[in-house]
């Protein structure tokens, strides 16, 4: 018998894992999403001084449409809508990152710990996330925040990354529970690792997508929410959101007024920054599942001119002949 | 079968745990009812009114938060929600009864709807991969991105008015009384329009994208191409190997999206002034008003959990997996 | 074919409030109810007399009572009831009725909204006699006010303030045809005692909020309302500047910016009234309260006019406040304030700031906050508008949590109400203990609590006018509230289809649609050429 | 190098591991009907097994798919409690459940897992698999140098040379055999005197298993180790292990010197699953009508011999005593544990429960 | 040998499109004769799975046939392209004629359908006309016929065993009695006393219907048992193909010598095992040549420049054999010797 040595041959496979993570950013979705994302991170950054004006000071120009001196036209006070979007933007990013944050560390540490643990253990935090999932998101955000004294950014930004952890809870569960049957898990305790290194080295780096997108959603939703707790007058009360600047239009009715200025530049913000939140999540689940990407082109082009799609059961066929260059028959 | 009994004994923790926090969580924040009325008023209600409203709600008595959660289970088991303060004296069931029947019908129909147009559209984008209906995606996602209220606020602004056939708010026409004869329910559809709208337009977006995204992951199965290979019609395929199956994730997803119909859409009962339950917690939270708020959780709490266990029993039904007999 | 469908609108009188749907209760006693919400209550039940605020001094006009007298320094009160009216089951009302409605609020003090303190009570004939144990001389409106229920009714009622009366029986003028959620309809009923009314039909509708309530008057769907609507020119009265009319008359009822008179520097007098100068009413009066709402008090004393004008003192008679920045900086230099720069700085050193505190989602308060931040900048005061939600307000409000705060006082006849909420030392709490009730400002000055009860107190109206003068005395020297609006009794009407509407060339009633005035308003209703 | 290695010339078989009676019931929730009932569900997973791993001797076991091969595997290394039987590890008896004990025992005794593409976690490196069974087990040395060699040493003995490159790459970076390997090297990280092989091939192309074959008999010749070798391919079995035992239904069935047990062999289960074993060297026609019939749930397995309902020469005794051990005597320490091979059965037992000929 | 079913002309199968694709299926000839059983062998990744879904078109996308025929020679009528076939076409040309049981049978049956409904609706599709009842008893005898009782007509495919399953999808694939039976793989999940239970049955079936099987496995050792023809695949070609027993006996190309010394074999004397060394080659960087050649024993210098062409090896051609070319393969070491075909 002979051992037969299989080095020497073993064929070098290129790149690393770093393109493996590039190929992220490669996805023309997740790429339109980082960048208006980007911007409105921008925005919330240097907002407050670009605003050419106070976004609460007052003046002379009341109700104003668009024009130059206030792109955005002005308020029933004479405030600059525009100076009101670009401040408001740093709330509403604050709320939604530091709400998907929180709402992410809970959702990994119930989730996780839940779906890793057998037992009683287990099934107690299984149940709390259950709870919290039975428990409807927007009143009961009504309900706590109308009965917290103080109700800055931060403190929405808590509330809401407190009481949304539930549904990234549950996902993380049942991923762990899948992978903690993995048989690497299994190595890796027949190694001799400890329990809470396989959570955090073994299992967690496999959730990171999970995460991510579980992540975007929670900031997706806290936004939503931020604006609409403003929107309906109970939101944070001094700092300027989209919100905010709804609410004021909405109670001194400028729709009815006819100052659509006022209602359509937020409106369109939350659209976007949703929009852009949302193509990041499209380019992590393509990541993650390549069967949905689109994978650039589905049309081929057959040998004799016609377009053919690309489709489930009926491979397309370029040309019939065999191609010339292949052999020659004789 | 043991699943389902394990399922209920699931659902009546969780109904526990939920009542129990629905009780707690608005007392232990500061504020009264009585507080709450007085300021509400402005200065239209006398401050020696206040005495007389704690008489009056029964705050007047100290009784101690445990004491009062069990007289509260105690309630409860009986069937009785005790009584609104904003309404007061009326009994909160009797709030429940003349809201839920809106939400019901309005958001409740619109959120089936929703689900079930969205799941067809969803189908055909995913089955077509690659072609034009894929220029939908974008469109649906930037819709659904738009909250609920912006939507609506534009539309009542852009087509109420005057002589609109669509009214701008309300469930029906003034005057008319609730009856089952023809005029009232012309007047209640045409009210329930524009909202419905709202509603659908928000929400589909979501079904869309999940249906198709699991069109797409089913469509590559085994048993998807095998179904080709037997010669079956696209229709078949597509209907009866694809999408029967990529639905199957959205049941329970679906299912807990009808619970939350009532929060969900407040905002859409908000902005159209309809008289469902979201207006009305919206309403009690603003009053302070405990009963009325446990009792609108308390049916969202049970309307979750229905939803859950209908979803439960529809995936026993669509899945024969999870049926294990013998 | 439906029951609340009514074909031809002709005779129907739409009424609408901004307060939601609502749920079937018809309890006047109870501010609660449909019927108090709505305002209903006012066309089913009746008062003993008909009250108009916007005109405290003028007496008040006979109702059910066609008499009444105070006697032993109002202690007590004798009334004579009508003969003639009946209850809309067809029974007469009797003076037993008005004697059993009292009883009633002595015993439910849950009913007892105004808290008066019934004592005796006796029916003879057509005399009933009420007896109290102190003089009630601020709260005759009160007493006149109440509405009368039957007693063959409400005798039978178990538990009188948690029933929802089902089928009301009262001697208005009109009884309840159908409710919805939405609408409630009253239909006139055949006899009545007065003259019957034109309008055949009240449609009372519930709209959701401001908004839709808004839209409502502009469309015509709703007559006659009370809402605030802001830029009520363009978004109401020019959809028909014809018919679509507002009418705010003041009461005798204030908003203003209250100090917390027990912490440094809004302890200081001089520093309160130099605020007081330097606010721009005119400001908050068209841009705060959209020029009509609450409207603008410019008096020195806080007491808005002309419904106030009988009770000002003659030398603060022509004294209207107007914003003055450099009297307010005389006034401060004189109280030891300096300027380090642009900013003001107390005796003791430290810059000048100023919290105000609002709800945060009271749009015309906080618009009101936002001009006087800017108004007090002038005189180099640092000003932060904090927006609390409205229970952690109450609360701050409650145990003198705050520097300063939009407020409102109660209203009544006399200026009294308004001066007693902010200066009565026996509301008085010292800061960090709750359950206060009026005085938030914790206002301490023994010599206005004495006046204030010889004012309640006093035998005869010489007194009181000597005392309600020294009163106004003391706001205006020690200045506890910055007053920039009055209370209304206003609301939105339309003279499409009726006409006959109090307004400034006939102020018979305030328009407020809840008020018991407004039966005497939908009485004096008639069609439209 | 020779083809094979005659068990006997192998020298020392001084017995590592050793297991008696091990047994592992999985509990199953009852439903419905059953909640009434006092009886426990379960699979019966592992029923009774008896073997020994020997010092630098590959034990085979082999066996159907379900029969409980990787249950025994798992037992063995502690993964799972069993339910009773005893563990010797060099004649102390183990007790490894909690942490720090399991470590110690870890380290003596290592697995390997069925699916290389599944065992190695995707997103850490070579370096990390292996520098973690070295630090766990305290071989990594103090110095970066020392942990660096003891990387080169593990992954040369592993045959993957040079050792710099494949260090740093990723699981999805290696082709299955050097996975394989890898999952390998990690086992030997911990220096062990076991290695616990859950068909460790079965997953890997036909060009590449044997390479790893290879290096397992290699490390078995080199290091001494005693090694278990799992699959269900029996051909492998013959060429790789010095002892063969085959499993049915979570019972050993049948033992002994792999020769004997591949060309002679006794149960009749061995007997039908040699016959249905592809064989290029028989013509179709020659084929034997072999056996009908499912394996047994384990949940309620059958009485008596667990292979009763399928074996064509079935007989009474069969379906209601579990057969013990019964010595072939043909080879080395060759046994069946069927009634065939039990001399002194009286007639009544020797009934057959069918007619031998005629089974469709 | 008899006649041809089917016949692949210079098939060329990508994944991907432009310089993404990759080259799955390289200019493949073969022909399937009528009733025989075509092995299709070679290593994980070679194509074997590729060419047989690309043959009917079956082929997930990125998947495309870039180029090449695919004849089908219907009993008496004339050879049809299944590559120039239209959809309905093709719908109605599949099962009929050329069925396929897929490699994992978990997978090929739908888990939410009942066994009747999925054996029923493929008659339905092809023959409307048929009343329901004799559809389902059509669906019985095929239950029958692969030796399952008909009482599991109503049960779903999770309440069957792997065994059984695969059954299910052979049965399924005799419906409507097709010329032609490909199966990729259909034994690899279940052992060895199954998988025999199942390749007898089917070999009982073939005798009795007569149709063509091509059979793709791994596993050489059954192949050469159960095959009448072995096609052996590398790197997207064919590159060997032989009657089963000569390929056997004497191997000509490196590949399939490498193959065959892989399995260790159960009876007999035990024999040395080579094995191959090196691994598979990267479809996306296949080395110049013959794809084999880095990790060939006999490779020499003309490996790596010139793609071997496939044919009938010379010492076959002119010596030993009987009849005409029924062998060829694509080595330098046998340089064609070519007749054409
Ligand atoms: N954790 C578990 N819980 C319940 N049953 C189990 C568990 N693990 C294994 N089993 C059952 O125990 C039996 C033996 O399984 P085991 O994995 O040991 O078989 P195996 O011989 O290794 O099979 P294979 O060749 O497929 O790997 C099977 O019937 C299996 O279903
Ligand atoms: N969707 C795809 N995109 C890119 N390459 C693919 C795709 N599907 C298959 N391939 C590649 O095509 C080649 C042939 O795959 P195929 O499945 O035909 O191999 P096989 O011989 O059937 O292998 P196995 O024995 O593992 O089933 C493989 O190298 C594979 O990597
Ligand atoms: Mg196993
Ligand atoms: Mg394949
Ligand atoms: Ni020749």
């Amino acid at each position: 018998m002979t051992v037969v040595p299989t080095t020497g041959t073993a064929t070098p496979v290129a790149a690393p894992v770093k393109r493996r993570r590039l190929r992220f950013v490669a996805n023309p979705k997740a790429t339109v999403g980082l960048v208006i994302l980007g911007f409105f991170a921008l925005v919330a950054v240097i907002g407050p001084w670009i605003a050419p004006y106070d976004p609460s000071g007052r003046s002379n120009d009341l109700l104003q449409g668009p024009s130059a001196a206030h792109w955005f036209g002005t308020t029933h006070l004479g405030q600059d809508i525009f100076s009101q979007v670009l401040v408001g933007t740093r709330s509403v990013m604050v709320v939604g990152f530091v709400a998907g944050i929180v709402a992410t560390i809970l959702s990994i540490l119930v989730g996780v710990t839940s779906g890793y643990l057998a037992g009683a253990g287990s099934e107690v935090l299984s149940a709390l996330s259950n709870v919290f999932l039975v428990l409807p998101a927007l009143p009961l955000m009504i309900i706590i925040t109308s009965t917290l004294p103080e109700t800055g950014t931060l403190t929405i930004a808590l509330v809401i990354g407190l009481t949304s952890w539930a549904w990234g809870a549950r996902v993380l569960r049942a991923q762990t529970l899948s992978l903690r049957g993995r048989d690497y898990v299994e190595a890796a305790r027949a190694t001799g690792e400890k329990s809470s290194r396989i959570i955090l080295f073994e299992i967690l780096p496999n959730l990171t997508a999970v995460i991510a997108s579980g992540f975007v959603g929670t900031v997706i939703f806290a936004v939503t929410l931020e604006i609409t707790l403003a929107f309906i007058g109970i939101g944070a009360g001094g700092d300027w959101n989209w919100g905010t600047v709804l609410y004021w239009a909405q109670s001194q009715q400028a729709l009815a007024q006819g100052a659509w200025w006022w209602f359509v530049p937020a409106g369109l913000a939350i659209a976007l920054l949703g929009t852009a939140l949302s193509l990041v999540n499209f380019g992590i689940d393509e990541f993650v599942s390549p069967r949905l990407r689109g994978g650039g082109k589905t049309n081929v082009k057959t040998a004799d001119g016609h377009t053919v799609r690309m489709r489930v059961g009926f491979t397309p066929v370029l040309a019939t002949k065999a191609r010339s260059e292949g052999r020659e028959t004789p | 079968m043991s699943y389902l009994l394990k399922r209920i004994a699931f659902y009546l923790f969780t109904a526990w745990a939920a009542i129990t926090i629905n009780f707690f969580i608005p007392r232990v924040i500061p504020g009264d009812p009585v507080q709450a009325l007085i300021t509400r008023s402005r200065g239209q209600m006398t401050s020696e009114a206040v005495q007389s409203l704690y008489v009056l709600f029964g705050l007047d008595k100290d009784a101690s938060l445990v004491e009062q959660y069990f007289t509260y289970l105690g309630q409860l088991l009986s069937g009785d929600l005790g009584l609104s303060f904003t309404y007061f004296p009326s009994p909160v069931s009797q709030v429940l009864g003349d809201g839920l029947p809106w939400t019901l019908g309005l958001v409740g129909i619109t959120t089936v709807l929703g689900f079930l147009i969205g799941t067809a559209l969803g189908t055909g984008i995913g089955w077509r991969r690659g072609s034009w209906a894929d220029a939908l995606i974008p469109v649906t996602t930037f819709v659904s991105s738009i909250p609920y209220f912006w939507l609506g606020l534009i539309a009542i602004a852009l087509l109420t008015g005057p002589d609109s056939f669509f009214p701008a708010s309300g469930a029906y026409d003034n005057g008319l009384v609730p009856n089952p004869d023809l005029q009232f329910i012309g007047s209640v559809l045409r009210h329930g329009i524009l909202p419905a709208f709202t509603i659908l337009i928000s929400s589909m977006a979501g079904w869309i994208l999940s249906m198709r995204n699991m069109m797409v992951t089913v469509a590559s199965e085994d048993y998807v191409t095998v179904a080709h290979a037997k010669g079956l019609s696209d229709r078949r395929v597509m209907v009866s190997y694809a999408a029967r199956n990529a639905l199957l994730p959205n049941v329970s997803g679906f299912a807990l999206s009808l619970g939350f119909i009532v929060g969900g859409t407040l905002l859409v009962e908000i902005v159209f002034s309809y008289p469902g339950l979201g207006l009305q917690l919206f309403q009690a939270v603003g009053a302070k008003d405990y009963p009325l708020m446990q009792g609108i959780f308390l049916i969202i709490t049970l309307s979750v959990l229905l939803a859950n266990f209908l979803a439960d029993v529809a995936y026993l039904a669509l899945d024969p997996r999870t049926r294990r007999e013998g | 074919s439906n029951p609340g469908a009514n074909s031809t609108n002709e005779g129907v009188l739409n009424v609408g409030m901004p307060n939601g749907p609502q749920t079937e209760n018809n309890n006047p006693f109870l501010n609660t109810s449909a019927a108090s919400s709505l305002g209903y209550r006012r066309l089913l039940f009746e008062p003993l007399a008909m009250v108009n605020e916007t005109k405290p001094a003028d007496k008040a006009k006979p109702w059910l009572a066609t008499e009444w007298e105070w006697s032993d320094n109002f202690h007590k009160l004798s009334l004579t009831i009508r003969d003639g009216a009946t209850w809309s089951d067809g029974k007469p009302l009797t003076a037993e009725d008005v004697a059993f409605t009292f009883e009633l609020l002595k015993k439910n003090p849950g009913l007892n909204v105004d808290s008066v303190p019934y004592d005796t009570i006796t029916a003879s004939g057509s005399k009933v006699e009420v007896g109290f144990p102190r003089s009630q001389f601020v709260n005759q409106k009160k007493i006149l006010e109440q509405l009368i229920v039957p007693k063959h009714i409400w005798s039978t009622i178990e538990n009188p303030s948690t029933d929802t009366l089902k089928n009301p029986v009262g001697s208005g003028p009109y009884t309840l045809k159908t409710f919805t959620p939405q609408t409630v309809t009253l239909t006139v009923r055949d006899s009545y005692w007065q003259e019957l009314p034109k309008v055949k039909e009240v449609r009372y509708t519930s709209y959701s909020d401001n908004n839709a309530q808004t839209t409502a008057l502009a469309t015509g769907a709703a007559e006659w309302s009370f809402v605030f609507i802001p830029n009520y020119e363009a978004v109401y009265t020019s959809k028909d500047p014809e018919h679509y009319k507002l009418y705010f008359p003041p009461v005798l009822g204030i908003h203003g910016l209250w100090f917390n008179t027990k912490v440094a520097p809004w302890d200081n007098a001089a520093l309160r009234r130099a605020v007081n100068m330097v606010i721009n009413r005119d400001d908050i009066f068209t841009q705060g309260e959209a020029g009509y709402f609450y409207p603008k008090v410019d008096n020195i004393t806080g007491i808005p006019t002309p419904a106030g004008d009988s009770y000002i003192a003659p030398e603060f008679k022509s004294k209207i406040v107007n914003v003055d920045v450099d009297g307010a900086k005389k006034e401060l230099a004189a109280a030891g304030f300096t300027f380090q720069g642009e900013k003001l700085v107390d005796p003791t050193g430290k810059p000048v700031t100023l919290k105000m505190t609002v709800p945060s989602g009271w749009s015309d308060y906080v618009t009101n906050l936002e001009i006087i931040k800017d108004n007090v900048s002038k005189i180099g005061i640092e000003a932060t508008v904090d927006l609390p939600n409205a229970d952690a307000w109450s609360k701050a409000l409650d145990t003198g949590d705050f520097q300063a705060a939009l407020h409102w006082t109660n209203n009544g006849p006399t200026p009294y109400d308004i001066y007693e909420n902010i200066m009565n030392g026996a509301l008085y709490k010292p800061i960090g203990e709750g359950g206060i009730n009026g005085n938030y400002g914790r206002y301490e000055n023994p010599e206005a609590t004495a006046l204030l009860n010889e004012y309640a107190n006093a035998a005869d109206d010489a007194a009181r006018t000597a005392a309600l003068h020294k009163i106004q005395q003391i706001h205006v020297r020690d200045m506890p509230v910055a007053i920039t609006s009055a209370a209304n009794a206003g609301g939105q009407y339309s003279t499409k289809n009726w006409v006959g509407w109090p307004d400034e060339s006939n102020q018979y009633a305030p328009l407020q649609p809840t008020l018991e005035n407004a039966l005497d308003v939908v009485l004096h209703l008639k069609p439209a050429a | 190098m020779t083809t094979s290695t005659p068990p006997s010339a192998s020298g020392t078989t001084e017995v590592v591991l050793e297991a008696d009676g091990l047994t592992k019931h999985f509990p199953v929730r009852k439903r419905g009907r059953e909640l009434l009932s006092r009886t426990a569900r379960s699979v019966r997973a592992v029923e009774d097994v008896t073997l020994r791993l020997h010092r630098g001797r590959v034990t085979a076991l082999v066996g159907e798919s379900g029969s409980g091969k990787s249950t025994v595997a798992r037992l063995l290394a502690q993964l799972y409690p069993q339910t009773a039987g005893s563990i010797r590890l060099r004649g102390e008896p183990v007790d490894a459940k909690g942490g720090r004990r399991f470590r110690a025992y870890s380290k003596r005794v290592q697995m390997i897992f069925q699916d290389p593409f599944a065992s190695l976690n995707p997103v850490h490196t070579v370096r990390y698999h292996l520098t973690r069974a070295l630090k766990i087990h305290g071989n990594a040395g103090k110095t970066p140098q020392e942990l660096e060699e003891a990387l080169a040493h593990l992954l040369t003995r592993v045959q993957l040379t040079p050792p710099e490159r494949y260090v740093d790459k990723f699981p999805h970076e290696l082709s299955g055999g050097q996975r394989q390997r890898v999952a390998i090297a990690r086992a030997l990280g911990a220096d062990p005197e076991v290695l616990l092989a859950d068909e460790p091939v079965s997953m890997l192309d036909v060009s590449i298993r044997l390479g790893v074959l290879n290096l397992l008999r290699d490390l078995k010749e080199r290091l001494h180790l005693a090694i278990l070798y799992i699959t269900h391919d029996i051909a492998s079995a013959r060429y790789f292990a010095d002892e063969t035992f085959v499993m049915y239904a979570g019972r050993v069935v049948e033992g002994g010197d792999s020769e004997t047990v591949t060309q002679r062999p006794a149960h009749p289960y061995t007997q039908l699953l040699i016959d249905s074993a592809p064989d290029p060297d028989r013509p179709a026609a020659q084929e034997k009508d072999g056996g009908t019939g499912e394996p047994p749930s384990l949940i309620n397995p059958p009485t008596g011999c667990r292979f009763n309902p399928r074996c064509p020469y079935a007989m009474e005794v069969c379906a209601r005593k579990v057969p013990p051990r019964f010595a072939i005597g043909d080879g080395d320490g060759h046994f069946a544990a069927c009634w065939l091979y039990d001399a002194g059965l009286s007639d009544a037992d020797k009934v057959k429960l069918r007619p031998v000929e005629g089974v469709s | 040998m008899t006649d041809a079913v089917l016949e692949i002309r210079g098939l060329n199968v990508d994944y991907g499109l432009g310089d993404e694709a990759v080259h799955a299926i390289r200019d493949v000839d073969l022909t399937l004769h009528r009733g025989e059983v075509l092995g299709l062998a070679g290593e994980s990744g070679s194509g074997k799975s590729t060419l047989a879904y690309g043959l009917t078109r079956l082929l997930p996308p990125p998947g495309v046939i870039t180029s090449g025929e695919v004849r089908y020679h219907p009993d008496g009528g004339d050879p049809v392209d299944v590559l120039r076939m239209t959809h309905p076409e093709l719908r109605r040309f599949r099962w009929a004629e050329t069925a396929i049981v897929f490699q994992g049978a978990m997978n090929s049956l739908n888990p939410v359908h009942r066994i009747s409904t999925q054996l029923t609706d493929v008659i339905k599709a092809h023959d409307p006309r048929g009343s329901s009842a004799s559809r389902l008893a059509r669906a019985r005898e095929l239950l029958h016929l692969v030796g399952i009782s008909a009482d599991r007509l109503d049960s779903y495919p999770h309440q069957l065993s792997g065994g059984m399953r695969q059954r299910v999808m052979i049965g399924m694939a005799l419906a409507l009695e097709p010329k032609v039976v490909i199966m990729d793989e259909p034994t690899t999940a279940l052992d060895v006393v199954v998988q025999r239970q199942i390749l007898r049955q089917l070999v009982e079936l073939r005798e009795r219907l007569g149709f063509s099987v091509v059979f793709i496995t791994h596993d050489l050792s059954l192949l050469v048992e159960f095959s009448d023809r072995i096609a052996i695949m590398y790197g997207g070609r064919i590159v060997e193909e032989a009657a089963s027993a000569d390929l056997y006996r004497d191997p000509l190309h490196p590949y399939s010598h490498g193959l065959l010394n892989s399995f260790p074999a159960l009876r007999g004397p035990k024999r040395e095992l080579t094995g191959i060394p090196g691994s598979p080659p990267d479809l996306r960087a296949m080395p110049a040549g013959c794809a084999f050649h880095p990790r060939c024993p006999h490779a020499m210098e003309r490996c790596g420049v010139e793609v071997p062409v496939l044919g009938v090896p010379p010492e076959k051609n002119h010596t030993t054999h009987e009849g005409p070319a029924d062998r060829t393969v694509a080595c330098w070491l046998h340089p064609v010797h070519d007749h054409g075909l």
